[in-house]
């Protein structure tokens, strides 16, 4: 079937790049990895298609037993439904482009190892393949974690920095954390359903509405620990407030790789998590008040460091940060479509925006710090262009794709009339204006003003090939009109037709429709404060230079803690890491070495002096020997006299 | 007879001796004795995989009992039988034991240049042990097996080990033993009381609650310095740091499962009621072992002691899945200890494979080795990945049931036990971008050469292995499953006829 | 009553002589006390109806044991002056521990009493109108053979003993071995040489046999070779 | 009861053929003189053998009016005595060669030494239990005297000599209160006299506590094991080999007999004292040997520590116990054997070695020792398949079920201990660095050792039979 | 039958059998005095035996102690010849002497 080439056709790929990389030669593997993404785009666009607009009727691909214990059951099967159908589509479509996007980025680098670059990125793309298709909580665990080792890979793939290493390593233990939640959400998800196969768990949530389970001395309702435990599993992999802090650090990769997963795919797998498990969050509403605080912080969060970054991809990181945490707000709210609606368009502007800066980058001989660009954008015009459509629709500017999915999220917040709804609201509201702010400053940073970088690299600067430019424009494409296209079917009348049975909401949730209904002045609010955030940056950096830096100065400690990203890495560091290793050392050289070792060592220090003290009887005098004789006679009977 | 149609567990205990036989009677000057005697030695195992195949084919895998049987006279009157035969719970160690030696045997190949006829006997006549142990059916003919293994493994650390082999080989010996002979007077009790010290009927008798608490403990002095458990665990790492690499192998591979298959063949369903009773106790120490060595394994400067450490944390979540007594749980254990059988031998050999090259341990002389290795690298990283449990390696099957069995028992239990995914994680990725990352700075690893086909062939199977564990695991978790869920079936029965009496008896 | 009192005498006698023993200086003195103590004994013995144990105490024991201790004592030469009298460092515990060893027994003995069955299970009850020693008599050889021939075999394991560890064979006393002196070659022998004139025995030294001869060697004591390797040779070098 | 009146004289063909043969072989080397040593240690061997057949043979019964008995139990220690002394016998062979002591009544001794064992093993009496032991120890202190040359030995013989008198003494005094407060010395009428417990005053008790002494003495059981070590050293090496095996056999069944038989139903008397002697044992013969260099001095300390396991058996005071008792000195005396033969092959240019260190890196000059060696280590350690650990398995399960828990955890405990000097020899053996190559052994070590490896190593495929027959006579004593 | 009781004979026998251990733990002098000492332990056990014999009218008791003297000489004998001995090897009798070996 189409939907299983769509899914193993870069397992394929990377498995012939991995293995036979060094042997069939770079450009051999770059061809076989592009090939097989090709056959899976085609085949995921058209699965997508014929289930969407065609006949095809959703189901499960079944592929064999995995895991069986006991009661414990799980299949490896591939679920067919919308939900998992539009995901397909869309990985596969961004990775083909980003595997040709590659093509060209790649094509400087000195050792002749880009097999490998190629072999992770098919891998990557298989894994999140198996994570949206997945018909089971641990098959999507499977993936989760599958996308996990691409990325750290990925991240570690210019292996010889030390800071690259360092940043994959931390992606890696810090998803852990998240992934550590979700592990125990779905061993809760077995115990309270007995089984951790959707078709089942979905089916039986009315029966489990009301199951309590015991923690902390309290009960809590079942469902509400699992939506929690699920989220602090999405918290990780997207990227939310806490546990953020891989992201930014994970820009060490190359930047098709920000851009495929640090973008568009990987980290909106919490988003795609939480859409997945709607029948059950849905009942959770405690949790999903969580989702949307948390939700709403990191959007507001990411964007005020966004504003001060000057790593033109750690600005692209952040904001991604920031429209995950819209994404979530979406899925805090209830209107889970919203979310994935958002997280389909945010794929492809902000593909367009990595893909754009790696041009840049490219053009740049690799300088990353946009306080060394400007005035570029004559040189480079197309990567110019390509920044303004990504940026005007992460902006949410009418009519890019942006423009529909933010809107329908901040409706949706306004629309359900909770309180932590509103700060939610309020909070995308602030983060559309500074997200409008960040993205000009950087547009006006990196190609306008004069040059600040050196003649050698003003010299080279030149657009970027085919390879890089065709996805460029194909991205951009999407980003202009995935939202106008998409916006009925998703979020618009046409939801329910078009979701069918994938993503579930309550009876009494009617955020969808509420939001249709919302007051005048919240649908125009994300539009004004965007604009306002366009014209501050042009007056900020393009009319008077001097103000930000002068702000800067005045209001230092504001600016060092933005700057700082909130100082969030350095509170890990006292609070965790430094501790852990200070705990580490202490463990093994006072706890192992002398407590635990020092017992028995201790025992045979004294069983040796014992010897020796013993042996010390041993005088060789017959006298002694025959004292101690008697001695033990008259003991002898004195024991028995006393104690017969 | 049986299900082979042929003795086929003594064959597979006892050939590894016929090889003994042949080796000592090789003569010669020493490079031909050498030679022959890696070659009869590497036949030998490889007979005998062949033979234990038949185990893995012929098993029926509904069965919950013990299949081939043998049962032969031995001290008769007294109650005690030769009785060999594997059930759902030990006949995929059977085949570790049996996968493991030859593979130690080849890894051993050109670094065991000393001596070799002894390590080839000592390595043969471990085998004998430890197969024999696993298929054992009678108590007594267990703890033969068990203490004996001590022998081999005292010498293998004592002749070819490292700079403080002296040590760790005593400390080694002196541990285990003084566990075991507790265990011993433990046996003898139950031999008393049961007037036999066949397995089977041993778990069908009822041993009074008073007498069951005192004997799980002896157990427990035993088995838990086997697995080893928190904190009775420091020989482990001396040990492996010393052991050379084919004894760390076989050490982490097959003699760490000694303890954790006690526990699950003798302390649960025999003890069952001191088994629930100890149960929080051993989750204390458990969890403590897993957070305790994984933090301990992150300072380690040396890679063997590092992973010595991640074996300890590995074996706690072991001890956690057998205690949960349910289904899952103890599945998962099983399975997390086949696992880290084949994932730690394999990172032990990735160790060793790096020593032979440059003669140290030391995480620090490495680095960038991706540059100049990358199949080794490559290889690594599975087992690397493996370790830490990614979904799809052998290592995630086992913890992942494990934290769904405790997860039965308590929030608390999964959480902290599964503390072991975030910590290894950190541990393990930072040894692996230590040594296969960053750049080469030494001159010695310049020219440092990747695996050579002789150590191509050790890690296919580990690899194919590992691989299938992750892919298609119910290929194990069959095997025992009928077993296992008749296991846990007798303890809830034994529970609730002890609470029926303590009811009666109020 | 004058049993009594006789018993009084001769016990006191006899413990005091064996205080003496324990605590004599002269060794030949504590030998001496030996003698009293044993006479003490043996009267005691026969107050006590055994005269044929109180006669062989006395010549046996008397006639044979104690004058072989005299005999032992002087032999042996020692430097008596020498010899440090006094006691052992411990004295006061170790009195103080047979102290408590006496008043342990004291406690057991005072409260003597047979077991109510101890007539009935008597192994050999005295018939009065037989002597002692013929009662003795009939006994050991009937009866009691078979520790009889034990107590032969005692002795003559003493005899072996002694025997072993203190008959040397002398030096100068070599018995004659006719097969070996038969079987000597002359060759192995004899040297010819032909010696410059002007020599003398004192410039060649000796000439020593050119092969030693194991069974000869091995009987030595490994100290006293040489020793005895130089006397052969002074002697001439024969055997 | 039995018939009192019978001499059966023919019960004790083997001790007066024994005897006999050993008066004949004293005249014949006294009559032969120089070259008689191996021949009549030959004959010497070949009379142990008959009177092995001999004793196999026999009927059981009561003999000479109720002074000696025959059954099971003292067929068994009997054979296993023969066997060690014809141990000991080949094992000196080549030593006396080698070190001037190759006189010819050296096997005298060893035989009447072996009756005086015999005698212990059928004693039935106080009296023959005492001359058998005189008969025993007399010969034995004169053969660690044996080097009359060499100082150690003489001085090993006068302590073994002093302390040994000392202990008779202290057993005849025992010996003489039990007769007087109980009026006999046979054994069954004394068991009969005293089946009923509360009647023994306490003079009995103090007598057998005296007698315990006396014998705890002869089996090296601490605190009466002073002489143990030194005497060990100071011997000539086969003779501490020989006196490390058959006595320790004799004087333990004598010891069993005593207080099962006659004393039996005072169990809960003299119990206590057993099981302090066997802890204090255990702990010396485990903690003293941890730092000895001489392997002489060490094998001593682990002597006392194995008769304080042996002593665990006694403690149970059931069948059990003493099935466990009979067990561990037949693995003990091979084990034992088997070492000692090792030690005296430790000779290099002519000049024997005792130094553990001596022992240095012999797996690689001589394999074939060095392994020998180590099975016996192993064994001694308690390490199965070897026949200690049956031994030490045994001996625990009469104490498990007697329930002596204390007695059997420390055990236990001090078997580990104990295993750390086993194990140093190994090590200094395999681990550590060759030294040169030690002269060639002789065959009849090579035959003591390897007879004594091969039954410590296979003995458990088929322990059946000897478990049987210390079962059988074990049950002699237990009715 | 006695004159005096039983137990005077028995306290007489024990206080020899304690002068007799005295002598061999508690002298410093020559080795020949610890034998002689020997030779008190063994006397006071005949005295013993003989007591017993004749309160029980039992002649087992005296037949034991003529085995008892025997052996005794035997052991003097024995003795005796391990003292000289060890006299000719050592050159001294000196009982603190005897103390090559220890440990």
């Amino acid at each position: 079937m189409l939907y299983s080439v769509a899914i193993f056709a870069p397992l394929a790929g990377s498995v012939i790049a991995g293995l036979l990389g060094r042997a069939i030669g770079e450009r051999a593997a770059q061809a076989v990895t592009i090939l097989c993404m090709l056959l899976a785009a085609a085949c995921g666009v058209t699965a997508f298609v014929q289930l969407v607009y065609g006949d095809a009727e959703p189901g499960v691909v079944s592929l064999g037993t995995w895991i069986e214990a006991g009661s414990f059951h799980v299949d490896w099967a591939l679920r067919y439904d919308t939900l998992a159908a539009v995901m397909v589509a869309m990985v596969t479509s961004v990775a083909t482009l980003i595997h040709i996007y590659s093509v060209g980025y790649m094509g400087h680098e000195p050792r002749n190892t880009t097999w490998r670059f190629f072999s992770y990125l098919s891998l990557f793309t298989f894994a999140m393949l198996m994570l949206v298709t997945a018909d089971n909580l641990v098959q999507l665990f499977f993936g989760w974690e599958g996308v996990g080792l691409a990325s750290y890979l990925l991240i570690g793939y210019w292996y010889d920095r030390p800071s690259a290493c360092a940043a994959a390593i931390k992606a890696f233990v810090v998803n852990r954390i998240g992934d550590l939640g979700f592990a125990l959400g779905i061993a809760l998800i077995y115990v309270t359903f007995g089984s951790v196969e959707f078709p089942v768990i979905f089916g039986s949530v009315g029966q489990h509405v009301n199951d309590t389970y015991h923690l902390l001395g309290a009960e809590y309702r079942s469902l509400e620990v699992i939506g929690i435990l699920l989220f602090i599993g999405a918290m990780g992999k997207s990227a939310q407030i806490g546990l953020h802090v891989w992201l930014p650090d994970a820009m060490e990769g190359p930047t098709p790789v920000s851009a495929l997963i640090h973008a568009a795919t990987m980290v909106t797998a919490g988003v795609f998590m939480m859409a997945r498990m709607s029948p059950i969050v849905e009942q959770a509403p405690d949790a999903l008040a969580f989702v949307t605080f948390i939700g709403a912080t990191t959007a507001f969060f990411a964007a005020t460091v966004g504003c001060v970054q000057n790593d033109i991809k750690r600005v692209i990181a952040y904001s991604t940060c920031s429209q995950l945490g819209y994404m979530f707000v979406a899925a805090g709210v209830g209107a889970y479509q919203a979310s994935v609606f958002h997280l389909l368009t945010h794929a492809f502007f902000k593909a367009l925006l990595f893909l754009g800066a790696g041009s840049v980058i490219h053009a740049m001989s690799d300088e990353q710090d946009m306080r060394r660009m400007g005035g570029l954008w004559k040189m480079i015009p197309l990567t110019y262009a390509m920044f303004w459509i990504g940026s005007l629709s992460l902006g949410g500017v009418f009519p890019f794709a942006g423009y529909f999915s933010k809107d329908a999220i901040i409706e949706a917040a306004w629309a359900s009339h909770t309180l932590i709804g509103h700060y939610g609201f309020w909070c995308t509201i602030i983060a559309a204006f500074l997200t409008a702010f960040y993205s000009w400053r950087l547009i006006i940073m990196t190609f306008h003003g004069k040059p600040r970088a050196d003649h050698r690299t003003m010299e080279h600067v030149h657009e970027s090939p085919a390879a890089m430019t065709v996805p460029l424009i194909l991205l951009a494409v999407g980003a202009v009109f995935a939202g106008w296209w998409f916006r009925d079917q998703l979020v618009g009348e046409d939801w329910r037709e078009f979701w069918g049975d994938s993503i579930v909401v309550a009876a009494n949730n009617h955020v969808l429709t509420d939001m249709e209904h919302v007051p005048g002045w919240v649908s125009a609010l994300p539009s004004v404060v965007g604009l306002a955030g366009i014209a501050l940056a042009y007056l900020f950096y393009m009319f008077m230079p001097a103000l930000p830096v002068r702000l800067a100065a005045t209001f230092g400690g504001v600016y060092r803690f933005l700057l700082n990203k909130w100082y969030f890495d350095e509170l890990y560091n006292f609070l965790f890491v430094r501790p852990a290793f200070a705990l580490a050392r202490g463990l093994w050289h006072v706890g192992d070495s002398r407590i635990i070792d020092g017992i028995p060592n201790g025992v045979a220090a004294m069983t040796a002096d014992g010897s020796a003290q013993i042996v010390k009887i041993q005088t060789g005098s017959i006298a002694t020997y025959a004292f101690a004789m008697l001695i033990g006679l008259v003991l002898l009977v004195g024991i028995f006299l006393l104690f017969r | 007879m049986n299900a082979a149609g042929f003795p086929i567990l003594s064959l597979v205990t006892w050939l590894p001796l016929l090889g003994c036989a042949i080796i000592m009677f090789v003569r010669g000057d020493e490079e031909v004795v050498a030679s022959n005697a890696r070659w009869t030695a590497l036949w030998t195992s490889l007979v005998v995989l062949a033979i234990s195949v038949v185990l893995w084919a012929r098993f029926d895998r509904a069965e919950a009992g013990f299949q081939f049987i043998e049962n032969s006279v031995w001290l008769p009157q007294w109650g005690i039988a030769y009785k060999m035969g594997v059930d759902g719970i030990s006949v995929l160690f059977v085949l570790l034991a049996t996968l493991l030696t030859p593979i130690c045997i080849l890894a051993s190949w050109e670094t065991i240049r000393m001596r070799v006829r002894e390590y080839m006997i000592a390595f043969l006549v471990l085998e004998t042990m430890m197969v024999g142990m696993f298929s054992a059916m009678d108590f007594v003919v267990f703890y033969m097996f068990f203490e004996g293994v001590l022998i081999p493994m005292y010498l293998i650390i004592g002749i070819w080990g490292g700079p403080r082999r002296v040590y760790a080989a005593f400390k080694f010996f002196l541990y285990t033993l003084a566990g075991s002979v507790l265990m011993l007077l433990a046996l003898l009790a139950m031999w008393y009381v049961a007037g036999t010290t066949d397995i089977p009927t041993l778990m069908h008798t009822q041993f009074a609650p008073a007498m069951q608490t005192w004997m799980f403990l002896a157990f427990f002095a035993s088995f838990a310095v086997k697995v080893p458990m928190w904190p009775v665990h420091t020989w482990l790492p001396d040990a492996h740091v010393e052991a050379p690499t084919a004894g760390s192998v076989i050490l982490a591979g097959v003699l760490l499962k000694m303890g954790a298959y006690g526990f699950l063949r003798f302390s649960v369903p025999m003890l069952p009621i001191a088994s629930a009773h100890f149960a929080p106790y051993i989750f204390g120490l458990s969890v403590v072992a897993v957070i305790y060595t994984s933090l301990v394994a992150l300072a380690q400067t040396d890679m063997k002691k590092l992973i010595a450490y991640s074996s300890v944390a590995h074996m706690g979540v072991v001890t956690i899945g057998i205690f949960t007594i349910n289904a899952q749980g103890v599945s998962g254990a099983l399975f997390q200890m086949l696992s880290h059988g084949i994932v730690s031998a394999a990172l032990f050999l990735c160790v060793g494979v790096v020593y032979d090259r440059v003669h140290t341990r030391e995480i620090a002389r490495y680095g960038g080795l991706a540059d100049r290795m990358p199949v080794y690298a490559l290889t690594f990283l599975l087992f690397t990945m493996a370790s830490i449990g990614l979904p799809g390696t052998a290592g995630f099957v086992g913890e992942f049931l494990v934290l769904i069995g405790a997860y039965e028992v308590n929030f608390w239990l999964a959480l902290l036990g599964s503390l072991g995914m975030i910590l290894g994680a950190a541990y393990m990725l930072y040894l692996y971008s230590r040594v296969v990352f960053g750049r080469i700075t030494r001159d010695d690893l310049k020219h440092i050469l990747d695996l050579s086909p002789r150590e191509l062939a050790i890690f296919a199977p580990l690899v194919v292995v590992t691989l299938w564990m992750g892919i298609y695991p119910s290929s194990f978790t069959s095997f025992w499953d009928a077993s296992v869920r008749a296991m846990v079936e007798h303890q809830q029965a034994a529970m609730a006829s002890a609470t029926r009496l303590a009811e009666v008896l109020r | 009553m004058i049993a009594a009192l006789a018993f009084y005498v001769f016990a006191a006698i006899l413990i005091g002589s064996a205080a003496m023993v324990v605590s004599a200086r002269n060794p030949v003195h504590s030998v001496l006390f030996l003698i009293l103590a044993f006479f003490n004994a043996a009267a005691l013995f026969l107050l006590a109806g055994a005269e044929f144990l109180a006669m062989i105490l006395v010549i046996v024991y008397v006639g044979a044991v104690a004058v072989l201790f005299l005999f032992v004592v002087m032999m042996l030469d020692v430097d008596f002056a020498a010899l440090r009298g006094g006691f052992q460092r411990y004295l006061p515990v170790g009195l103080m521990v047979g102290l408590v060893l006496l008043i342990e027994l004291g406690l057991v003995l005072s409260g003597w009493k047979f077991l109510p069955e101890a007539a009935s299970i008597r192994f050999a009850p005295g018939v009065s109108n037989v002597s002692n020693t013929a009662q003795l008599g009939r006994l050991i050889y009937t009866d009691y053979v078979f520790l009889f021939q034990s107590a032969g075999l005692v002795l003559l394991v003493a005899m072996i003993g002694a025997i072993v560890l203190t008959l040397r064979d002398k030096g100068d006393s070599r018995r004659q071995v006719i097969a070996r002196q038969i079987a000597r070659d002359p060759n192995h022998t004899m040297v010819m040489m032909n010696l410059a004139s002007h020599v003398g025995t004192k410039d060649l030294g000796y000439l020593r046999p050119t092969e030693t001869e194991p069974e000869e060697a091995g009987d030595m004591p490994e100290q006293d070779h040489h020793e005895h390797a130089a006397q052969d040779v002074a002697r001439g070098g024969h055997h | 009861m039995t018939n009192w009146t019978t001499m059966n004289w023919t019960l004790a063909i083997p001790e007066i053929v024994l005897s006999c043969f050993a008066m004949a072989i004293l005249v014949f080397g006294a009559l032969w003189k120089r070259e008689s040593f191996r021949m009549c240690s030959m004959m010497a061997v070949g009379a142990l053998l008959v009177t092995a057949m001999l004793v196999v043979s026999n009927s059981s019964g009561i003999g000479y009016r109720g002074l000696f008995t025959n059954d099971s139990f003292s067929g068994f220690i009997k054979l296993l005595v023969l066997v060690s002394s014809a141990l000991g016998i080949i094992v000196s062979l080549d030593y006396a060669e080698h070190e001037n002591l190759r006189r010819f009544e050296f096997p005298v001794l060893i035989m009447l030494c072996t009756v005086g064992m015999m005698i212990m093993a059928s004693a039935s009496n106080l009296m023959t239990l005492y001359l058998g032991l005189e008969l025993q120890s007399l010969a034995i202190y004169v053969l660690a005297a044996f080097a009359r040359d060499q100082l150690r030995s003489s001085e090993a013989g006068l302590k073994y000599f002093v302390l040994g008198a000392l202990a008779s003494g202290l057993l005849l005094y025992g010996i003489s209160l039990i007769y007087g407060f109980s009026g006999s010395m046979a054994f069954d009428r004394l068991a009969t006299a005293l089946s009923d417990p509360t009647k023994a005053s306490p003079g009995l008790i103090v007598g057998i506590v005296f007698v315990i002494a006396g014998l705890a003495f002869k089996i090296s059981a601490v605190p009466f094991h002073m002489w143990t070590p030194d005497v060990y050293e100071g011997a000539p090496t086969p003779v501490t080999s020989f006196m490390g095996t058959a006595p320790k056999v004799a004087a333990m069944a004598l010891l069993v007999r005593a207080m099962a038989t006659p004393f039996g139903h005072l169990l809960p008397q003299w119990q206590q004292l057993i099981v302090l002697v066997s802890i204090a044992s255990m702990l010396l013969g485990s903690l003293a040997a941890i730092g000895q260099t001489n392997i002489k001095r060490l094998m001593a300390y682990s002597s006392i520590g194995h008769m304080g396991y042996t002593l665990i058996g006694l403690a149970a005071g059931t069948a059990v116990g003493i099935r466990g008792v009979l067990i561990y000195l037949v693995t003990y005396v091979f084990m034992n054997a088997g070492t000692f033969a090792c030690i005296i092959a430790m000779r290099r240019r002519g000049r024997m070695l005792e130094k553990v260190s001596d022992l240095s890196g012999l797996a690689k000059t001589d394999p074939g020792l060095a392994a020998a060696l180590m099975i016996f280590m192993f064994s001694m350690a308690g390490i199965p398949p070897f026949t200690g650990f049956w031994g030490k398995y045994f001996i625990f399960t009469a104490a498990v079920q007697s329930g002596l828990w204390t007695l059997a955890v420390i055990g236990v405990l001090t078997s580990v201990i104990g295993a750390y000097y086993y194990l140093r020899i190994i090590k200094v053996m395999y681990f550590d660095e060759a030294h040169e190559a030690f002269d060639p052994r002789p065959g009849s070590l090579t035959f003591v050792g390897g007879v004594s490896a091969i039954f410590t190593t296979v003995f458990f495929l088929f322990p059946a039979p000897l478990v049987g027959a210390a079962e059988a006579a074990a049950r002699v004593l237990f009715g | 039958m006695l004159v005096v009781g039983l137990g005077h004979y028995l306290t007489v026998s024990a206080i020899l059998l304690v002068l007799g251990v005295f002598g061999i733990f508690l002298n410093r002098k020559n080795v020949i005095v610890i034998l002689m000492s020997v030779e008190l332990i063994l006397l006071a056990v005949n005295l013993n035996l003989v007591a017993f014999s004749a309160a029980l009218n039992d002649l087992a008791g005296q037949v034991f102690a003529m085995f008892v003297l025997t052996v005794a000489a035997a052991e003097a004998a024995i003795g005796l010849a391990i003292l000289v001995t060890y006299f000719r090897n050592r050159g001294s009798i000196q009982v603190e002497d005897v103390n090559l070996m220890k440990g």
